[in-house]
């Protein structure tokens, strides 16, 4: 790795770790509509997210995850964006996430801080951290 | 010629045969097929850029084994055009992945429930079946007609409302005999059963195509299809993978291990537990990748040219008598025969003096071997690499072998 | 320098190292070693050479085959000081040998009967056992003292009278703790009960002894002592293996076959279902080969002054917790630690980005984390091609992740 | 292989094929004292092995065997030479085909036939067939 390359990891590492820390959305639900609790049989992490919703559209959520940095900025996300949305619009973003990922598509306009992933695309075995807290989210709305 | 298939140019990508020392007929085909240079490349090139443990870690070697291991996993499931690459089990051979499902379905299967095989099966397709039997599954073998093909009008009669699973050669690696498979799947579809086809023989000569077979399961080994040995392939329907609980257990495949009691992956990683055999897999995948661009039209005349000249040769020899069908389109290109009262031994061993690589014995088929009335067979087995040289090589042998041995 | 074990010189023959296009420094040989090149070549030679199925055909390759894989055979049994050839069992890896000696013995249980094993097992040394539970085996699991190693104190507690066998690793791939084996042993012998050794972490540090050990089983895989994936060893004492019925049944591992009932063949052959590794353990044969003749002394006290100095330099970082054995002569120069409370995957990936290969994750052995209270941990496993540069390298990175992450 | 000793190899199966051929004690024994019945388990080839013994001495000995002409062939040795063996003896004289198959050692003296297997040796899947009317032998004197 070059050290120019080197230097943007370490810089995009600070956007994930403010993300992190920021840990939007961080806690419990008193009464949840749905809940997932998921692990990553890779490193034991965990992460569970609850939900509420009306007319089909998250009201609420809090998410408690245990895990890397690019797990718990991917829950922060959550936390900062999923309200307002409905159960279809986040298949599809765990979608373009995934593409971003694995596929070189660019963020989607609505999550622009999914670009914080990118230098994660050569590391497959992180991509599992990144897509959990989608992938609980997913479960909790079905 | 009827074909433009050019052997010598083919044979150049088989490593051992630029290193003989002498000539060589290899009609052994059907036990073990000679090695493609792309294995031999994609190995090495894995051990010595990417090796490192899969699905463990997030070091680049490690990262880049995970990936050559996949890649392989997509390779596969391209060459038996399966839905998806999670229906592709790397096994340790053909046997492993039989005892797995096997295995697996132990768990689930209740005394009364039934069994089909047929008497035709090797070894690695009859034991493990068999073995049920110990808690209370029990054994339906379907019969053989005269020429050793599976007697399709038994099935009514065999399979039953309590079959769970048919599981039978998709070619039979005695008498080459392609099963006939539009019956089979149809008896198991009407009692919902499963169906597994052991594809062992099969894939060295064509691609089965998982999405039109209609089987439930598929299993190789990569030492028969131009790859290495020390890898196989389960491949399963989803649903038929989904279905079944792990047969072995350890590193990798679990979900939440506790003391009293564990979770298991999502298939394929919930069957391959431990570390896998990642360079052979890497191997294997390579190979297929190589064999799916093939002109398969003209490898398959090319076989069935040789094919028919070894039987009509075969023919000519007096006392010589022939097992399996005698339609040579419902076969591989795959002959046992005996030689009057010769021993298979005596005569192999008599070929090989002429350098002509053959297989006597029972070929892990006993069963089949008493339905012949016979202990043991002289078995010759075509590949792609094979000329007409090879052919001739074994009717003169065997004539020779006749004048030294009678 | 405390001793002339010359670093440079050994990594020749790690045609990995050759082929780098950047640094590496590879601390991740609990998971996988790097490949010798005896392996490479064993394996080419045999390929292009000898390639053919075992113990089935006469002709030249096929015997060529054969010797090469009962030859290899002999070298493990050598490099193992086994006491005859027919106690070496080649399976795919370590836990296709666990899981083989679990099914076997699962046929033998009866409910109530226990199997003992500890808290600080590999999942694949975990598992097994703990599946044997369906059938009314009863686990019980010996607890840790508080550096994590095995409380031999509670054996004669824990070690009852319908004690089957007790499993337990010869060395930890977490925290390197080197199990002490004698009042296994003994605990073992005043029951009656058969003692399993999972020695897949301690092959690639020295030459087990079996005829001094005093166990029944012992089991490794090749890819984490040099040699190649894919490939993998059951030592068993003769009275041990004959006692056992087999695990995967199949082609060659048989007396007779019949519809109703089959017979099995004697040890080695009667665990060796289906077409085995053959390249690989023929690769396995050549590594245990060149390993029998390194001057261990050395090579030890190189890895041993290596380990001091990543203790040491481990110590020196603020907030790092170093699970294991405090005295170093009691663990393998393998080590386990957290950095405060930084993710292990984060901390590997930093390290990563300098070249370093470490392994962070719960190392496939959910309950010893559990007892340690953590979720996951980074781990640093050195070998005999490891310098000093390697080292510093680490503790170098550490530093910096602490920097960057905290 | 060269042509002169692929030409010995002829002759020494014209050895093996009289001897073969020759069967000496095949059958059965009305009243036997010791018997085994034994499987090659690679070809199916099967051999029985019936004798009656006399003060530790072997009386008389009829085998039947279905086999390849080096199974045969081993197996009308024994009819040849059996008789008035203890059982001691045939363990050494066993230990002797062994070692002349593996070892490269010369045919004891009161076995000179044994030299028609030397072209065996390099067959290492044939010494199966050679040993086991010995192994069988050995089993119906135990
Ligand atoms: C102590 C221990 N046991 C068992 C295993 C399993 O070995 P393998 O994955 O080669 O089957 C490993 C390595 O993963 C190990 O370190
Ligand atoms: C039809 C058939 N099934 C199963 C097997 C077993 O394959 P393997 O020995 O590679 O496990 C073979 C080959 O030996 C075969 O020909």
């Amino acid at each position: 790795m070059s050290d120019a390359l080197y230097q943007q990891a370490i810089n995009t590492l600070w956007g994930i770790k403010d993300l992190a820390s920021a840990a939007h959305g961080a806690g419990r639900l008193v009464a949840p509509d749905g809940s997932a609790l998921l692990d990553n049989p890779f490193c034991g992490d965990r992460v569970r997210i609850e939900i509420t919703r009306h007319n089909g559209v998250i009201t609420a959520l809090a998410q408690e995850t245990k895990g890397c940095l690019l797990c718990r900025a991917s829950a922060s996300l959550l936390g900062l964006h999923a309200v307002g949305r409905s159960a279809e619009e986040i298949v599809n973003v765990r979608q373009s996430l995934e593409d971003l990922l694995r596929h070189n598509a660019p963020a989607p306009q609505d999550w622009p801080e999914f670009s914080v992933f990118i230098p994660a695309r050569p590391h497959a075995s992180r991509h599992g951290c990144v897509l959990l807290p989608f992938e609980a989210l997913t479960q909790a709305l079905s | 010629m009827p074909n433009d298939h050019d052997v010598s140019a083919f044979r150049r990508d088989f490593p051992l045969y630029a290193n003989l020392d002498r000539p060589l007929h290899y009609l052994d085909n059907a036990a073990t097929a000679q090695m493609h240079q792309s294995a031999f490349d994609a190995m090495r090139r894995h051990d010595t850029q990417a090796r490192g443990n899969v699905l463990r870690g997030n070091h680049r070697l490690a990262e880049a084994a995970t990936e050559a291991y996949e890649n392989a996993r997509a390779g596969v499931a391209r060459y038996l055009n399966a839905t998806t690459v999670e229906e592709i089990v790397f096994t340790s051979g053909t046997t492993a992945a039989i005892n797995l499902v096997a295995g697996a379905m132990g768990y689930l299967l209740r005394p009364g429930d039934e069994i089909v095989v047929s008497l035709a099966e090797h070894h690695s397709n009859f034991l493990p079946w068999q073995r049920l039997q110990e808690q209370g599954v029990v054994l339906r073998v379907l019969p053989l007609t005269s020429e050793g093909r599976i007697d399709m009008s038994l099935l009514p009669a065999i399979v039953g409302g309590r079959c769970r699973l048919i599981a039978l050669s998709h070619a039979s690696n005695v008498t080459g005999a392609i099963t006939d498979l539009v019956p089979v799947i149809a008896a198991a579809r009407a009692v919902g059963a499963r169906v597994l086809l052991d594809g062992a023989q099969y894939v060295q000569h064509g691609r089965p195509d998982m999405q039109a077979l209609g089987a439930d399961f598929y299993v190789f080994s990569g030492h028969k299809c131009f790859g290495p040995t020390g890898v196989g392939v389960l491949w399963g329907r989803r649903e038929a993978l989904a279905e079944l609980p792990p047969f072995m257990v350890g590193g990798g495949m679990v979900g939440r291990v506790a003391l009293r009691e564990s979770t298991w992956a999502e298939p394929p990683r919930r069957f391959e537990a431990g570390t896998p055999p990642i360079a052979q897999a890497v191997g294997l995948g390579a190979v297929l990748d190589w064999l799916v661009g093939q002109p398969w039209e003209q490898l398959r005349s090319h076989e069935e040219h040789l094919f028919e000249r070894l039987l009509a040769g075969l023919r000519n020899i007096p006392g010589v008598r022939l097992l399996g069908p005698a339609d040579r389109r419902e076969r591989l290109p795959v002959v046992s025969f005996n030689l009057g009262e010769l021993h298979p031994h005596d005569v192999c061993q008599v070929l090989d003096e002429r350098h002509v690589a053959l297989r006597g014995g029972h070929h892990c088929a006993q069963p089949l071997m008493e339905f012949f009335g016979v202990a043991a067979t002289v078995r010759a087995s075509l590949a792609a690499y094979n000329d007409v040289a090879d052919v001739d090589a074994l009717l003169a042998g065997l004539e020779h072998a006749r004048q030294v041995l009678a």
